[in-house]
């Protein structure tokens, strides 16, 4: 089983990455953007092949390494195997 | 005099909601005193800030009174951000050190990280360019929960916020005691220089000149950052947990560029950075200093978020902002400077001469406060102060097993260079950039830090110092332990101190134990610092670290500053060349007490620290400096813990050259090889100066003995026989991977 | 001869390059800002070391894009020199100048030390002070300089001749105990087939006075001067003639049939 | 609208850091899993509100600025207000 976990910076935290993603993207003329938050993306192949217990364990590791959750909040998909 | 608006969301003010701000019923009732009125929540919120231990050091300033802190070299004591001292050349040097323990505690990588940020802006808001940083660092046992963690992000922390905005971090300390499992310390130092004549002050003045506001924008972060640090930990602290404050040093390498350029101007005539309780410290401060007040137009203060209430803003600690006292009429010239390097500017309000803080948002005067008697005559506490109660106890005569009966000497020694606290901390410093800006002569790694003032002969140098197991054991003798053990290490490279700056990290205040090792401490530094002649120029109290009513040992970390009049012939710590004469410098007096050998390896922390003899420190320190200013020596390294074998043995790491010693003569042997006996070092000299060297300590006063060569790859100790023999690069092995092998890496 | 230190908000090598080229070498030196258009006559122009623009997204990312870059881009494209350090290597490579690209030390954590390197080129501007094969101590600082790009063009990279450091052990050999940061091919620099442009992760700058304790940078700084003065123009005629410049030529088609 | 860019390190490609994530995961008990690949994720705002228009707009962006696609891929989701 395929899986994607997303950690973003906290919504009421600063994300100065985002911030400088954004107006750069504006001073190249990407005016449009009007706000970037800068995340980490990962891409988790698993044994485990029960769609819930894979949940489960997923949302696990995010709380013990893969997210920091005092200021990040993370987000966990299945991805069925169709990666984007 | 009009009312004061009460926002619609705002509860009332009442003795109860004060409490859990942290301000008491009587300083409530002195507020009610001072407005003639009730305060509104706004007004609580800023008053609660300003008179928290952070701010106001409410229970500390009793006793920071009996520093020293005027001198020859002494140009801006405490009281600024940071304190100046004179160096030569025309140059000062700028310097303080803070903590940033509970907010490291809760988020190691930004607590750490925004604890350097905020050293940083101390300095160069003094109009200082910050040329080295200094970190001081304890943790718990590496076991406790949560440490590999901590560890982990604080180094990072500390790296990714220096590194980046390329202050070198030249040194510092660590350590391990489970007394910080559940309270780590981060002490972050910073040291900037400027022309004697281009120093600026944080003192708001001329009614009319204009407030600005420079940099990152004000978001929900840290709201209560600063009473957070005047509380102790416990379950609760989870959920009060503020926002965390994220730094960011790319705002703060522009920042920092910024203002130096803006005040090179002279359209500035005060500024302040926004640290602890944000706006509300930085312009209360300012005004305070300068004896007058300031309008405040909150409407125009630069938002991350829309909706913070008048509260949140004068209480963000949001990262990277500044406050700008310009001359009226010059205000465009400083903001166009900053917009230069991408930062945002707002005239925020203007100076008065009313003596008090109005602010106005929303068409509404949303508070109102006398500045001078929140400010300048904040609270006070002479707290009740006790020894422990088991103190006699503690202080008891331990009792010092022989290496022979686990080993032997050799063991022993192996033992101690693999553990963390005596093992290299290189695994730390390589992840900061200690040589960028060219200007670290001696980085990491030896005794003090040494930096060249470009364009002049001469040299600074810098190091960290405090045993806190001496300090818990005698807080007094600890505190003079410290600043005496800082000088040593300054002038292992021929410094001449001329200041010092300290971070006093205390547990409760409240607790009259804590009271009293704090005024110990204190007493003990200041007795130091008379004797030897060092100023206290700047400093930082950090109280309330404990968790679940269990204090931190009392650690008064002090960073010492001293000038190397020439850096030619600046000796190593480490042996350089094979045939080099070794010589102990200082008498052993077989002291254990809360030494490295009965703690780390028989889990004994007990007894009297090794007496302090100022006169003898003072005598030994200018032995050194006399020595390597004459280009006597080509090793100088002083013994610290672990004592004499820990000290050989390192100065053999440096370039893997052996040393062959024999200690029969001065009767240096067993338990005693790693007694922490003060006041002594070892240096080494090319054979034909041997003589010169021991005559130099006998007209010095110091007692000096040859004990042998450096020289082959082996370390080999006599005493009549022989005590231990081994490999240096196999004890370099130990030593050099204690750390990283400890966190399992 | 002038420098131009390119001065990105963030840049925090830029008062060392500086102070070497001014104060070291007694040459005229000046700051570039990011937005200037033009490089003012400089000869050599060099991108310093430090995190421009935060090094936010990815090093060296945000700062390629500066306009400055356009005035570099047009200097390199002249046969003028162009030295990228550190964070300035990496800018090079997100710009285009050199190929391949950086990614996260191997031990994902800022690397600061010394390192052995290999001079692979004794051809360059930057490197005609030096033999192929002499063993270079420098500091590293840097959190990515992990060399990387396809198998193949690395291939053609190597076959082109374009390395011009290597980390290697004290005895000189390519040994991954002694790769501070996983670079593919245990590179540290390299060069576009010209010659002109030099990008590497160590500090030459960091090295280049006594007093530091270790000069083995200095060579690259007088080497590039020597250059420059040779040639008394920012042609500099003298590296594009002799050997090497022929052999890189036939390289430099090799590396464009690529897919 | 809002997108969100991933960006992940070619296939063919070494992914150290994704490396050890995954051996970090199984010293923590996570035995499950196979293959961890690290990259990062974009959350973008924009202003525009045609949904072709503004993946043609997103997917310039990634080559310009956001991914380097020497040793990088990136994808590109309309997310349609529902964030993961
Ligand atoms: N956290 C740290 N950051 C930077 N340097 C450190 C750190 N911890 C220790 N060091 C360096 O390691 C060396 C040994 O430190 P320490 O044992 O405190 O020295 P000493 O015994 O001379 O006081 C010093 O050069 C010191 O600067
Ligand atoms: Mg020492």
């Amino acid at each position: 089983m395929i899986a994607r976990v997303t950690v973003y910076p906290r919504r009421e935290i600063l994300d100065p990455q985002g911030k400088a993603i954004r107006d750069a993207l504006a001073r190249v003329g990407f005016a449009d953007v009007l706000e970037v938050r800068a995340g980490k993306s990962f891409e988790i192949r698993l044994q485990q092949e029960d769609r819930e217990l894979a949940l489960r364990e997923l949302r696990e590791m995010c709380r013990k390494l893969l997210a920091n959750t005092v200021v990040e909040d993370y987000a966990v998909e299945i991805l069925n195997g169709d990666r984007p | 005099m009009a009312s004061i608006a009460r926002g619609e969301a705002e509860p009332p003010v009442t003795a109860e909601l004060a409490r859990a701000q942290g301000v008491t019923a009587e300083e409530l009732e002195r507020l009610h005193a001072m407005l003639g009125r009730d305060p509104n929540y706004t007004e609580l919120g800023i008053t609660a800030a300003l008179w928290s231990e952070h701010c106001s050091y409410k229970s500390s300033k009793v006793y920071l009174k009996e520093f020293p802190t005027s001198g020859p070299h002494v140009v801006q004591g405490p009281g600024e951000n940071a304190g100046v001292v004179d160096v030569g050349h025309g140059w000062v040097a700028v310097f303080k050190m803070e903590s940033h323990n509970h907010p490291s505690f809760i988020e190691p990588y930004q607590g750490a990280a925004t604890g350097v940020g905020g050293i940083l802006r101390d300095v160069f808001t003094m109009g200082a360019r910050p040329i080295a940083c200094l970190d001081a660092l304890r943790f718990g046992e590496i076991d406790a929960p949560r440490m590999r963690f901590l560890i982990d992000g604080v180094v990072r922390g500390i790296g990714g916020y220096g590194n980046c905005v390329g202050i070198p971090t030249v040194g510092g300390e660590t350590g391990f005691h489970s007394c910080y499992n559940g309270n780590i310390l981060v002490n972050a130092f910073a040291l900037g220089i400027a022309r004697r004549d281009h120093i600026f002050k944080a003192r708001a003045s001329g009614a009319g000149n204009p407030i600005l506001y420079a940099g990152s924008r004000t978001g929900r972060d840290g709201i209560h950052g600063a009473t957070m640090a005047s509380e102790s930990f416990d379950a609760e602290s989870e959920a009060k947990r503020p926002t965390v404050q994220v730094g960011d040093p790319f705002t703060e390498k522009v920042l920092l560029e910024a203002c130096l350029e803006a005040m090179r101007g002279g359209a500035i005539v005060a500024i302040q950075d926004m640290g602890a309780a944000g706006l509300t410290s930085s312009t209360f401060e300012m005004a305070g200093r300068g004896g007058t007040g300031m309008v405040l137009d909150l409407d125009r203060v630069p938002l991350r978020e829309p909706g913070l209430t008048p509260y949140e803003m004068m209480l963000s600690e949001s990262q990277e902002r500044m406050v700008v006292v310009a001359r009226r009429g010059q205000e465009e010239e400083v903001a166009r400077i900053f917009r230069r390097w991408g930062l945002e500017v707002a005239a925020i309000g203007e100076v008065t001469a009313t003596g008090r803080a109005e602010l106005r948002w929303h068409g509404e005067r949303v508070a109102d406060l006398p500045i001078q008697p929140l400010t300048e005559e904040a609270p006070v506490y002479r707290r009740p102060a006790a020894p422990p109660a088991d103190l006699a106890a503690r202080q008891a005569p331990p009792q010092v097993p022989q290496p022979a009966d686990q080993g032997g000497a050799l063991a022993a020694l192996e033992r101690l260079l693999g553990t963390p606290e005596l093992g290299s901390k290189e695994w730390i410093w390589h992840q900061y950039d200690y040589s960028v800006r060219t200007g670290t002569v001696v980085g990491p790694g030896a005794d003090a830090a040494v930096l060249r003032l470009k364009g002049t002969s001469s040299g600074l140098a810098l190091k960290s110092d405090v045993n806190p197991v001496y300090c818990a054991l005698d807080p007094r003798t600890g505190g003079a332990q410290a600043v005496a053990e800082a000088m040593r290490n300054l002038a292992c490279v021929g410094a001449e101190p001329v200041g010092l700056t300290d971070c006093l990290n205390f547990g409760n205040p409240e607790n009259p134990e804590v009271s009293w090792q704090f005024r110990e401490a204190v007493r003990g530094m200041a007795a130091a610092c008379r004797a030897l002649g060092v100023p206290v120029v700047s400093g930082n109290v950090s109280f309330y670290n404990e968790t679940e009513g269990r204090s931190i040992h009392p650690t008064p970390t002090v960073a010492m500053v001293g000038v190397i009049p020439s850096l030619d012939d600046l000796p190593a710590g480490h042996f350089t060349g094979a045939g080099d004469r070794i010589v102990l410098l200082g008498r052993d007096r077989g002291e254990h007490g809360g030494s490295a050998y009965l703690r780390l390896l028989y889990d004994v922390e007990q007894g009297r620290p090794p007496a302090v003899d100022l006169d003898a420190e003072l005598r030994l320190a200018r032995l050194l400096r006399r020595l390597v200013s004459r280009g006597l020596v080509t090793t100088a390294h002083d013994l610290a813990e672990g004592g004499f074998a820990v000290a050989l043995a390192e100065a053999c790491f440096g370039r893997g050259l052996g040393a062959a010693v024999d200690l029969e003569g001065i009767g240096l042997a067993g338990a005693d090889l790693f007694s922490e006996t003060q006041a002594r070092a070892l240096v080494a000299c090319r054979p034909e100066a041997a003589e010169r060297v021991l005559r130099e300590a006998e007209e010095a006063g110091v007692p000096a003995a040859d004990v042998g060569a450096a020289g082959g790859d082996q370390l080999a100790v006599k005493s009549g026989g022989e005590l231990l023999r081994a490999p240096v690069a196999a004890l370099r092995e130990i030593w050099a991977t204690a750390l990283p092998r400890a966190l399992g890496l | 001869m002038k420098c131009g230190v390119v001065v990105f908000p963030g840049s925090n090598c830029d008062h060392d390059v500086y102070h070497v080229w001014k104060h070291v070498l007694q040459q005229d030196a000046t700051f570039l800002w990011h937005q200037d258009e033009t490089l003012k006559d400089c000869d050599l122009v060099v991108l310093p070391g430090g995190f421009a623009y935060g090094d936010y997204l990815r090093a060296g990312a945000l700062a390629a894009l500066s306009p400055v870059m356009a005035a570099v881009k047009r200097h390199a494209a002249a046969g003028g020199l162009v030295l990228g350090i550190c964070n300035g290597f990496q800018v090079l490579l997100e710009a285009g100048l050199l190929p391949g690209a950086m990614r996260h030390n191997a031990s994902q954590r800022f690397v600061c030390r010394d390192v052995w390197l290999r001079v692979e080129r004794d051809d360059l501007p930057y490197t005609r002070k030096l033999r192929s094969g002499q063993l270079l101590r420098m500091p590293i600082a840097h959190a990515e300089g992990n060399y990387e790009d396809s198998p193949e063009r690395l291939d053609a990279l190597e076959a082109a001749g374009l390395v011009a450091f290597r980390y290697a052990s004290p005895a000189g050999e390519i040994d991954p105990a002694w790769n501070p940061n996983g670079a593919a091919r245990a590179i540290a620099g390299i060069c576009n087939p010209a010659g002109n442009v030099l990008g590497l992760m160590p500090h030459p700058e960091r090295c280049a006075e006594e007093i530091l304790g270790n000069t083995d940078g200095l060579a690259i700084f007088t080497a590039a001067l020597e250059t420059l003065q040779a040639g008394q123009n920012r042609q500099a005629q003298l590296y594009r003639q002799p050997g090497p410049a022929r052999r890189l030529g036939r390289q430099e088609e090799r590396l464009e049939a690529l897919p």
